[in-house]
This record gives C-alpha cells, sequence and structure tokens, in this order.
C-alpha cells in the first residue's frame, strides 16, 4: 500500500505545483507564463481523456484528435454564428449561436460524444492493431472532411476574436482562463478517480486485462468498451472546446494524426493509467518544446529520442519513476 | 426423473476436416455431476465451448430450463446462468482475489454503469466475494493481487468466482489441475456438496475424482460419446478400456 | 466524358494503387511476421526519395539513384531495427505506435539536418520522359505506365520469394507461429532484420519511383503511409495478397471518386456547391470504403491467419 | 529636423510619466516557418529581413524570431508569448494566411502593428481592414488577377483552372475569373496536398482549353509541373509566382521552362536597390533570392523607413511614418491604399535556364498601379 499513498501525495502535490506555477508567474508580472500554463492545461485535459480509452480500457486510440477538433469547432461555428448575428438553422427549429462557455462546453461534449459513439461502434468490432488504424483513418477522414468544407474556413481555420464568456469571471485574463481550465481539469480528474473506483471503472479495467473473462461472466466487453470511448471522446471534446477559446481560433491541424500522438505522447511521459499521468506528460511537453524550440529549429528530434528513451527504458513514464508500480484493488 | 436442466442433441462442430464434436448427445439434471472423460484431444475444452457458447456449432441444439439457447451468444448464456471455470486459470491478473471475485458478484447484478460510488465500500459486492472467498477457503488470501497468488489458489479463486456468479449450472474445466494430492481432497469434498446448489458439469483429468464424484460418466473419444453410465458401468466398459484406461495405463 | 478519359483515369487509379501495394507491401510483412505496426515505415520513403534525388543529382543517372535508394532504405531499415525495433517485438501495440512515432520526428528532423528545407529535384529518367500512344491512340505518361509494370514486377516477385524461396518459407512458418521458426533452427534475429530491411527497401524503392514525379520533400511519407494503412487494414494485415487487392481497389476508388463525384453531384445541386461538396466528398471516400468493408469484414479482404 | 522631432516626442513621452531612451530601440517579434513543410518561404523572409537590418547599420532594432512550424495553435501561442513576454512594439514573418488570420486580428486589437511579408487574406483587406495592419507584399487575390489579366490579353480564349479545395484556392480561383474575359471550361479543386495529378491532367487533356491556369503552392505545384510535362500535353501553363519560386524552380527542372507566371517582383526589375538586393543576397547566403527574400527585404526598409522619421512611442506618428512608405523597394513604385495594401504594378515573367540554374525573367506588365478589390470595404 505505500505506494499508492506516494502516488496520491505525488497527485496533491503535482496539483498544487500546477496551481502554484501561474499564480507566481502572474504576480510576477509574466502573463505569458500563465497562458502556456494554461495550454499545458488544456492539452493535459485532452490527455484525461484518451487515458480512460487507453490507460483504463487499454483502446490505443490514435484518432482523439478527432474529437479534440470537434469540440473546438463546436466552439467556433456557434461562436462565430453568435458575432455574426446569424442562427446556425432556422428550420425546423431555430437554433441561435452562443457566446456563453457552458452551453458550447455542452454542445462541444454533445458532438464529440456522437462522433465517438459512432467511430467506436465501428472501430471496436475489431481490436489491437486493427483498432489502431481503424481509428487514426477516421480521424483523418474528418481531417480532411474538414479542409475541404468550404462554410467554417476549411484549411484556413475560424477565428473567433474574442474569448466566450463565463459567469462571474472575466475570461479575457489570463489568470482568470488559467483558473477556469484549472478547475474544469481537476473536476474531471476527481471525476476519473471515483469512476476508477465505481463499477463501470472495474468493470472497464477487467475488460482491459481479461476479455475472455468478462464475457463469461455475462458482460458485453463491446458496450464497456463502447460506454468509454464514448466518455473519453467526450473529455477530450471538452478539452478541444478549451483550446478553441484560449486560442481564439480553430483549426483543422487540431485534428492531425500529429496531434493524436501527441496526445499519446503526454500519456505515456507521464504514466499509463496514471491519473495525473496526462498532466505531468503535458506539462513536460510543453516545457520541452518551449524551451528546447528556442534553442534549436531541430527541436522536434531531441523530443523523439526523448520519447523513444522513455518507450524503451522508463515504461512507467514520470510518475512511475517517482511513485513506483501502480496498484489495484 | 426430474427434466434435465441442460440438453444437447446432435451436438457438431468441426475444424475443417476435423471433427471436433460428432453428434453429441449429453443432458445434466438437476442435483448430479455429470462428468466428461476422454483422452488429450478428444474434443473435450471444444464440447464446453460449444455449451457456453465460445464457439458456434455447425448442427445440432442447445436448451436450456427447455428453452433453445443454440443461437444466443456466450454472453447471454452466461446470464441465463450458465457459469464456466477455465481449464487455464483465466482470471483479471492486476486485481486482487477479492476484487475479482467482486467482479463476478457485480456481473451477476449485470451491473456495469455505475460511476460514482465505489465498489470497495459496496457492502454487497464485498459481502459477496468474502463469502465465496471463505467457502473456498481463501479468505485470508482476500487482499493479495492475483499475479502473487500461487497456482493452487488461483484454482481456488476461479471455484470462488464461480460461486459468486450464483450461476444454474457449473461448466467445469479440469478443476483440479495441479492442486496436488491435498488440495484434490479438499474440492473433492466441496464439489460433493456444491452439486445440491446447482448441476455440474465436469471435465476431469483425475479418474480418481471422477470416480468418487460422479453420478453419471460419459466418455468422448474423437469428438464422439462412446460410452455413459455410472462409475462403475464406465470402469468395466469394455470399449472404454480399450480406447481410454487401456491407452491411459500405458 | 470520353471513354478514352475514363480508360486513362482507370490507368491512373492502377497506377496509384501499385504505388499504394509497394508500401502496403512492407507493412503488411512485417506486421505479419514480427507483429510490429511500423509508423517510421513512411520515413523509410522519404528516405528513398531523397537518397534517390541526392545521388541521380551527383552522378546524373536516376537508375544509380535508384539503386542506392533501395541499398540506403534497406540499410536504415535494418540500422532502424538492430537498434530500436528490435527491442520492441514483445511489447504492446502502444509501445510500438509511440517508439515509432518517435522515429518519424526523428527521421523528419534528421534529414532537414542533412538535406535542407528545401524540396529536392528528381526527373524520370530521359526516355521515360515523355507520352506513349497507347492502342486507341492513347497518350499516357510512359513513366506512369513504367510504374504500373514496376509494381506488378515487384509484385509477382514478392509472391514468388514468399512462394518458392527459403527465406518465403521462414516467412510464412513466422506468419503462421513465431515460436515455431525458432523450432526449426532459423536464427530468427537474422530473419527478422532481413525481413524488415525487405520492407524498408520496398518502402524506399516506392519513394524514389514516386519521388521522380512528385516533390522530394520532408514528410512527402505521411500521407502515403496513411493511405498505407487503410490498404492493409481494407486486405487483411499480414497479407500480401489483401494488400495487393486492397491497394487496387483503393487506388481506383480514390482515382475514380475524385474524377466522378463532383460531375454526379452537379446533377443534384448547383455547379460549385457541387464542386466543393464533391471533392470533400472525394476525400472521404476511401474512410467511407474501409468503414463498409469493416461492417461486413472485421478482419479485412483477407483475413490472416484465420 | 530628426533631432528636434525626437526631442519633442521625448518631452511628450516625460509629461505622459513615461520614460524613454534617447534613441528608442524597437523591438519586433517575428513568427515565421523556419521547420516543417513550407519552411522554405519562412527561412527566405526572415534572410531578407535581417539582410536589411544588417545593411541599415540600424542597431535599434531588436528581432526575436520564432518558428511557427506551420502550425496556426503555435504561431497563437507565439503571438501571446512575444506580446505578453516580450512585450514586442511590431510583429512580422507569418507566411501562411490561415496563420495569419489567427495571430494578426488579436495581435493589432492589442494596438501592436503587424507588418505583412507574405500574406494578404481578403478579410484583412476588406471590412476586417486595421490601421495597424500592414501588408506589404500583396492582397492574395492580386497575383492571380493579375494573371487573368495577362492571359486575356495574350488572347487566350478557354481556360482550364485549378487549385486546392480550400480558402486560399478558392479566393485564386476567383481572382483569375474576376479578371479573365475568356470562358472557364472547368473549373476542378484537388485536395489540399494532394502529390498525384494524374486524374486532373487527364481531364486537361480532354478538356479542349487552349490554357491551364493552376495556383499550387509548394511541393504540390512541383508535382503537378512534372507530372504534366511527363504527359506530354501541350496547352500552355500559366499560374502566380508562387509555384515559379527559386527553391521550387530547382526541384521542378526543365518541366517548368518557358511557363508564365505574375509576380510583383522579379530578379531583373531595373533599380538600383533591386540590383543591389539581388547582388547582396547572393553574396550573403550563396543562393538567388525569392520574391519572398525581397518581401522579407522590403518590410525591413519599411520599418527602418518608419523609425528614422517617428518614434514607437507615438503609434499615431508611426503608423502615419509607415503608411506614406517612404523606403526604396526592390520592386520599384510602391505605395499603400486606404486599406494598408500595397499598390504595385504586377509583372509577368517567364522561366528560363541561366546557366545550371532555372530562374525567371520578365516579359512585361500585367496590371499597372494594381490595387485590390476589396479596398472599397474597407471603412478606413
Amino acid at each position: 500500500m505505500r505506494d499508492l499513498i506516494t502516488e496520491h501525495r505525488l497527485n496533491i502535490l503535482l496539483a498544487l505545483i500546477l496551481l502554484g506555477g501561474p499564480l507566481i508567474a502572474h504576480f510576477a508580472d509574466e502573463p505569458f507564463l500563465v497562458t502556456l500554463a494554461t495550454r499545458a492545461t488544456i492539452l493535459a485535459l485532452a490527455g484525461v481523456g484518451l487515458n480512460i480509452a487507453l490507460g483504463l480500457g487499454g483502446l490505443v486510440s490514435f484518432g482523439h484528435a478527432a474529437f479534440f477538433g470537434l469540440g473546438g469547432y463546436a466552439v467556433g461555428i456557434l461562436a462565430s454564428h453568435h458575432q455574426n448575428y446569424e442562427p446556425l438553422m432556422t428550420a425546423p427549429f431555430l437554433i441561435n449561436g452562443s457566446n456563453q462557455m457552458l452551453v458550447l462546453w455542452l454542445v462541444a461534449i454533445v458532438v464529440s460524444g456522437l462522433a465517438a459513439l459512432f467511430i467506436g461502434a465501428l472501430s471496436l468490432r475489431t481490436s489491437g492493431v486493427y483498432f489502431i488504424m481503424i481509428t487514426l483513418a477516421f480521424a483523418q477522414m474528418i481531417y480532411y472532411f474538414a479542409i475541404s468544407w468550404p462554410a467554417y474556413g476549411g484549411e484556413d481555420g475560424l477565428s473567433i476574436y474574442v474569448r466566450n464568456t463565463f459567469p462571474g469571471i472575466n475570461t479575457l485574463r489570463p489568470l482568470d482562463f488559467f483558473l477556469l481550465s484549472y478547475a474544469v481539469l481537476m473536476l474531471v480528474l476527481i471525476a476519473q478517480w471515483r469512476l476508477t473506483g465505481a463499477r463501470f471503472g472495474i468493470a472497464l479495467q477487467a475488460v482491459r486485462q481479461n476479455e475472455g473473462r468478462v464475457a463469461a461472466l455475462g458482460l458485453s466487453p463491446y458496450r464497456i468498451k463502447l460506454a468509454a470511448f464514448v466518455i473519453s471522446g467526450m473529455i477530450t471534446g471538452l478539452a478541444g472546446a478549451l483550446y478553441a477559446d484560449l486560442n481564439r481560433f480553430v483549426s483543422p491541424t487540431m485534428m492531425s494524426w500529429h496531434l493524436s500522438g501527441e496526445i499519446m505522447v503526454f500519456i505515456i511521459l507521464g504514466g499509463v493509467a496514471r491519473l495525473f499521468g496526462p498532466v505531468v506528460g503535458a506539462c513536460l511537453f510543453v516545457l520541452f518544446e518551449h524551451v528546447f524550440g528556442s534553442f534549436t529549429t531541430h527541436w522536434q528530434f531531441f523530443l523523439g529520442a526523448a520519447l523513444l528513451a522513455v518507450v524503451l527504458f522508463a515504461k512507467g513514464g514520470f510518475i512511475g519513476l517517482v511513485a513506483g508500480r501502480a496498484r489495484h484493488d | 426423473m426430474t427434466e434435465p436442466v441442460l440438453k444437447l442433441s446432435g451436438l457438431s462442430k468441426a475444424f475443417g476436416a476435423l471433427k471436433v464434436t460428432d453428434a453429441v448427445d449429453l443432458d445434466l439434471r438437476p442435483g448430479e455431476i455429470h462428468a466428461l472423460i476422454g483422452p488429450n484431444g478428444a474434443g473435450k475444452s471444444s464440447l464446453i465451448k460449444l455449451v457456453a457458447g465460445e464457439l458456434a456449432a455447425d448442427a445440432g441444439a442447445i436448451h436450456f430450463d427447455g428453452r433453445e439457447i443454440s443461437d444466443l451468444d456466450q454472453i447471454s448464456r452466461a446470464r441465463f446462468g450458465l457459469t464456466r471455470t477455465f481449464q487455464v486459470s483465466s482470471l483479471i491478473p492486476e486485481f486482487s482475489a477479492r476484487g475479482n471475485v467482486m467482479f463476478a458478484a457485480q456481473a451477476r447484478r449485470r451491473s456495469v454503469f455505475g460511476f460514482l460510488r465505489q465498489v470497495i465500500s459496496d457492502k454487497d459486492l464485498v459481502g459477496d466475494a468474502m463469502h465465496a472467498l471463505d467457502r473456498v477457503g481463501l479468505a485470508d488470501r482476500a487482499a493479495v493481487r492475483v499475479s502473487e497468488l500461487s497456482h493452487g489458489e488461483k484454482r481456488l479463486l476461479e471455484i470462488a468466482m464461480a460461486l459468486a456468479m450464483q450461476p444454474r449450472i457449473f461448466l467445469m474445466d479440469e478443476p483440479m489441475a495441479g492442486l496436488g494430492q491435498e488440495g484434490s481432497a479438499r474440492l473433492i469434498g466441496f464439489l460433493d456438496k456444491l452439486r445440491s446448489e446447482a448441476p455440474i458439469l465436469l471435465i476431469e483429468h483425475d479418474m480418481e475424482a471422477v470416480f468418487q464424484l460422479a453420478d453419471r460418466i460419459s466418455v468422448l473419444v474423437s469428438g464422439r460419446i462412446i460410452a455413459r453410465g455410472t462409475a462403475d458401468e464406465i470402469r468395466n466398459h469394455p470399449e472404454v478400456r480399450t480406447a481410454y484406461l487401456g491407452e491411459d495405463a500405458a | 466524358m470520353t471513354v478514352a478519359l475514363f480508360l486513362e483515369q482507370i490507368l491512373n487509379g492502377l497506377q496509384l494503387g501499385v504505388m499504394l501495394f509497394l508500401m502496403a507491401a512492407g507493412l503488411t510483412l512485417i506486421f505479419g511476421v514480427m507483429g510490429l505496426i511500423n509508423l517510421a515505415h513512411g520515413s523509410l520513403f522519404m528516405i528513398g526519395g531523397f537518397v534517390c534525388a541526392a545521388v541521380a543529382a551527383w552522378t546524373g543517372s536516376f537508375w544509380l539513384g535508384l539503386i542506392a535508394s533501395l541499398i540506403a532504405a534497406a540499410a536504415a531499415g535494418a540500422l532502424v531495427e538492430i537498434a530500436v525495433i528490435r527491442r520492441l517485438y514483445d511489447r504492446d501495440h502502444l509501445d510500438q505506435v509511440l517508439a515509432t512515432f518517435a522515429l518519424v520526428l526523428m527521421f523528419s528532423e534528421a534529414v532537414r539536418f542533412v538535406f535542407g528545407s528545401f524540396p529536392l529535384y528528381l526527373d524520370p529518367p530521359v526516355f521515360l520522359a515523355g507520352p506513349v500512344m497507347l492502342p486507341g491512340d492513347l497518350p499516357y505518361p510512359a513513366y506512369r505506365l513504367a510504374i504500373i509494370i514496376a509494381g506488378l514486377v515487384v509484385a509477382a516477385g514478392l509472391g514468388l520469394l514468399i512462394s518458392k524461396t527459403r527465406l518465403g518459407m521462414q516467412i510464412r512458418a513466422g506468419e503462421a507461429d513465431r515460436e515455431m521458426i525458432a523450432a526449426l533452427g532459423v536464427d530468427i534475429r537474422f530473419l527478422y532484420t532481413v525481413v524488415f530491411a525487405l520492407g524498408a527497401a520496398l518502402a524506399g524503392f516506392a519513394g524514389a519511383l514516386i519521388g521522380a514525379i512528385q516533390s522530394v520533400q520532408i514528410g512527402m511519407g505521411e500521407p502515403v503511409l496513411i493511405l498505407a494503412f487503410v490498404v492493409i487494414v481494407i486486405g487483411g494485415i499480414g497479407s500480401i495478397r489483401g494488400a495487393l487487392v486492397a491497394a487496387l481497389i483503393v487506388g481506383l476508388v480514390d482515382t475514380l471518386g475524385r474524377f466522378l463525384l463532383p460531375t454526379l453531384l452537379s446533377g443534384a445541386m448547383e455547379a460549385s456547391a457541387a464542386r466543393g461538396v464533391g471533392s470533400a466528398l472525394a476525400s472521404m471516400l476511401i474512410y467511407l470504403l474501409m468503414a463498409v468493408v469493416l461492417v461486413f469484414k472485421p478482419r479485412g479482404l483477407f483475413p490472416a491467419n484465420a | 529636423m530628426k533631432k528636434t522631432f525626437l526631442g519633442l516626442t521625448a518631452a511628450a513621452s516625460l509629461l505622459a510619466g513615461v520614460s524613454m531612451a534617447a534613441a528608442e530601440p524597437v523591438k519586433v517579434g517575428m513568427i515565421t516557418t523556419l521547420s516543417g513543410g513550407g519552411a522554405s518561404l519562412g527561412i527566405d523572409v526572415r534572410d531578407g529581413f535581417q539582410l536589411a537590418l544588417k545593411q541599415s547599420g540600424n542597431t535599434d532594432v531588436e528581432l526575436i524570431i520564432e518558428d511557427d512550424a506551420r502550425k496556426p495553435d503555435l504561431a497563437v501561442q507565439l503571438s501571446d508569448k512575444l506580446i505578453q513576454s516580450d512585450k514586442v512594439d511590431v510583429m512580422t514573418g507569418i507566411i501562411w494566411s490561415n496563420l495569419a488570420m489567427a495571430v494578426i486580428p488579436g495581435a493589432v486589437a492589442q494596438d501592436k502593428i503587424y507588418l505583412s511579408p507574405n500574406a494578404g487574406p481578403s478579410q484583412l483587406a476588406g471590412a476586417g481592414c486595421n490601421a495597424n495592419y500592414f501588408n506589404v507584399a500583396w492582397q492574395n487575390d492580386n497575383l492571380h488577377e493579375a494573371m487573368g489579366a495577362y492571359a486575356t490579353s495574350a488572347d487566350f480564349k478557354k481556360s482550364f483552372i485549378l487549385a486546392p479545395n480550400y480558402p486560399a484556392g478558392k479566393d485564386a480561383l476567383t481572382g483569375f475569373k474576376r479578371f479573365f474575359k475568356g470562358e472557364v471550361v472547368k473549373e476542378v479543386y484537388t485536395q489540399l496536398g494532394q502529390t498525384d495529378y494524374a486524374a486532373e491532367i487527364a481531364e486537361i487533356r480532354a478538356s479542349g482549353a487552349d490554357n491551364v491556369f493552376f495556383f499550387l503552392p509548394g511541393g504540390m505545384g512541383i508535382a503537378f509541373m512534372k507530372q504534366y510535362a511527363g504527359a506530354g500535353v501541350d496547352v500552355p501553363l500559366l499560374g502566380p509566382a508562387f509555384s515559379f519560386d527559386q527553391a521550387i524552380l530547382q526541384a521542378v527542372g526543365d518541366a517548368a521552362l518557358g511557363v508564365k507566371n505574375t509576380s510583383q517582383w522579379s530578379k531583373d526589375i531595373d533599380n538600383e536597390t533591386n540590383k543591389a538586393f539581388v547582388e547582396s543576397f547572393q553574396a550573403e547566403y550563396g543562393r538567388l533570392p525569392s520574391l519572398y527574400a525581397s518581401q522579407g527585404f522590403d518590410t525591413a526598409n519599411l520599418l527602418l523607413s518608419a523609425m528614422e522619421t517617428a518614434s514607437i512611442s507615438d503609434k499615431d506618428a508611426f503608423r502615419a511614418a509607415l503608411k506614406a512608405a517612404n523606403f526604396k523597394s526592390t520592386r520599384g513604385d510602391f505605395k499603400f491604399g486606404n486599406n494598408n495594401h500595397p499598390i504595385q504594378d504586377i509583372y509577368v515573367r517567364e522561366v528560363i535556364k541561366e546557366g545550371d540554374v532555372y530562374t525567371n525573367k520578365l516579359v512585361g506588365v500585367a496590371l499597372e498601379d494594381h490595387a485590390d478589390a476589396y479596398a472599397a470595404d474597407c471603412k478606413m
């Protein structure tokens, strides 16, 4: 049990660092560092989404950028309609755009959830390497669609210009928006922590470890995996919604296969199936990009080398190194 | 005589030219242990898989409680109360012993979509699990991770998971395998009492155990039932002696 | 639309299919024998293109470039197999994906470091530069015809290699049962390196062939890689025959879709909308094809080891 | 004059409570594409810009260069960094329209001056124009419009036009059609990043067109021209300069020879500034400059010219100084229209081979003193 307590303490410590760093940066008048931390927080949220499918369920989705992008586009499209005072549709009933984050988030979650339901329902008929390639291919399909569909900017993407609003705070201030993103991340992490120990989480972990056994016990692995995939897609979609507001811009690159790979990289850097794995991974990634990127334009080479080293020699990622092996009951 | 709970009629399965199950008729009545024996490669495990629904039969029918279940998949059959144990322990390796049985108890409740309540504080599941573990004598090993259990303990955990499912029929695929003398003896005692809860279709290599436990024995050779009867009848059956016991003795 | 145009488009579809086959064959071979999913396959395609362009520029001979690209891609493949890939065979697919993703990043930056950020020049050999007249007075680029023929020759050669040679027997044994080949006394480590280098050489060959009519630039392998994934998913992962059939299907569907869809749609909607929607749909077409195949055949058209 | 002016603004700043050094440095943030696909364009812009700074001997410009890897989200992040962390005064460098649309509206809204050395999306030229935004290259449609005008004047009647299926591609075809008076026999949108044009080339052959206008930037254009030459279709090609810069021509080779293309710049435009620029660029970097390099060079010189007459702390004066465009452009005459976009001549060039190097030579002027089609929508 000692390891578990260490991981628990480590998580709290990490949560405090992620909160404290930007607060210090804010009072030191370094608003860009706050923005950087916000980026890490939102990417972490995308990773948390994938971690539910990949870490808990063993579903190696190589297409999560699709949900990230769909979440972003849900926000971008509704916000642009709101800005232009054009209803989204008039028949059969009137739907207006919105600039309320809460509304936009809900839409982003629903849209990415539906997409995950469709993609998952087909992809989960297969497993293993087929699943990896099919999720990748579906994400590419949505990516190409986003590029060639002319209505919302296509390849150029779609600008929001002004961040959407959230009751009670000024989202334009870097610190306010960071705190909002941070709060969302923490809420989702708490939800994931509860879910992991609840009946659904148990069933999902059982499916990952021994699918045949789960079926022999009369539970449908397919339905469990599909539900996990949808939840996972919804969380990554929510992250996409926040990311759209962070950049005040969405574009098809949010759906590119490189981003799908990067979301996976967060998880492996931090530690697969670890609650805070994607959080650590995303922070390391953003730091890496920022620090190495300022030294050399070839920073991606070093990112690749670091990733390779982690995969080959440090399987548990950062949290595995610090807190040891994960335990389950 | 009471109606059989499980009835196989003319069940056949072939892989290419190889007939692993050839027009098998077999039934299982309430309160009995029906043992299925036969030399290696006779098709015993395939038959269990056909009954459990892991394999689809080419021909024939399976009736459960008078209802035909041949077209149902493995999951639905498990929900009807056909619970199998595996020849090679098939457990959830990262869970503790208790975790495995609790999951079986959860599966019996067909409950998947619980998102908040922690199973570890779920008195029903914990209670069911501890009861089942206690019955097989694993209560003091409840918190140990499966990967750290001994082989014998894993075999018992298989049984405990099956118990937690509270099935209508047990399909047991070599539960004694690798248990050792003492362990086998204890399990024999346990199964002897278990048959009153639900009938058992038992595949077993341990002839000692089979002759002690079985109400009826069916002998499977090359996918066909060549003999059926009580322990004594089988012991003295000439075909069995040549086809099976003779071989075994040599 | 004339019959000649339609025939020409079918040839174009075949040529795309043949090129996809060269990529997909290596991928599916490596997966079939070693159970490895290799994202860096597109990087080997890129290496083939760059080395062919560099050597052709240096020596003035496309053919020397082509040979050099085969050697370079095979060598890079063997090197990567020995240094990295070898450690991944008994890892799960997640590790394989991430490690080979890391290799993609490293290869792209390394090639940029060596060759710079500018696209390289590579032309087909002079005697294949123009069009040839096909029966029926149909002019068709000689080089594309050469690609179709080269691809089919490679496909046949690969078929012979696998069905007739000792190496092929070992590969087949490896696909059927990995423990088996060890029991046969085959040096597995060597066999794996050879198979990986063979797959890499096929990718490098494709990169060099295609480099001469496209642009030799960083990242040129990535779109092809993803199409090759679609091909092997449709064909059945691990099946060379499936890869060939699926590559030709994908090549034809993609080419004809891009050509026909905008025209077909213009019957249903206004012309400029039809062009936009048509080309948007055409870019999704092969993925839809893949989805349909999966609904009916989750393990592809020619499932391996079924 | 200059000293007095600086003194005055210094006094004004002091009055406003801002401390200021005598010669006020200008912090310039350059976000451009230095890695990944299309890096050659960013490298040219950067090199041209730095060459101008070096030649001026002006040490008051502090240049911070960031690589966007052609990723819009990374560009936005870098712009946040430059504004929030480095506190730059002026931004520049972006190559691609989609990155420009992601960064520029936000940057100019935060009162940063943005000098575009390459992208000129129509949104920023029309209703979305901004006093802080100056385009030193062209509005996106310009070169396509010029090609439409040239095709008309060269007596072409039937045009087959193609571009990638994305907004800049649609703008390109719209721009061409705006000035082309003949018939468009077929309009084709290809997939962005497409590498095989066999299907399109087959259609061109069958179309009966007497010219082909194509806008396929970067590797797409290389692939298209090589395949076009291989197919032996003899319909003449026309295109904007983007597919004919130095880097691309070397990769295309003979297949590009003789193709007419439109550009606002060419290395043989006859003026002193341009001659000196071409010579010094070659001496400095060992390659011929491209139009992107000339744009980077002009952008830096525009900035330097404004610094001569105004202080960055007085934004209005600085903007006025920029708008005056009082610098020697490599293109000869250069002035800004009401929407801060160039009014300039656009030339027709032809691809030739000089020794071993493929390059362009001027063959005429397509449009004189050309402004863009969106200026009227700009309320400025």
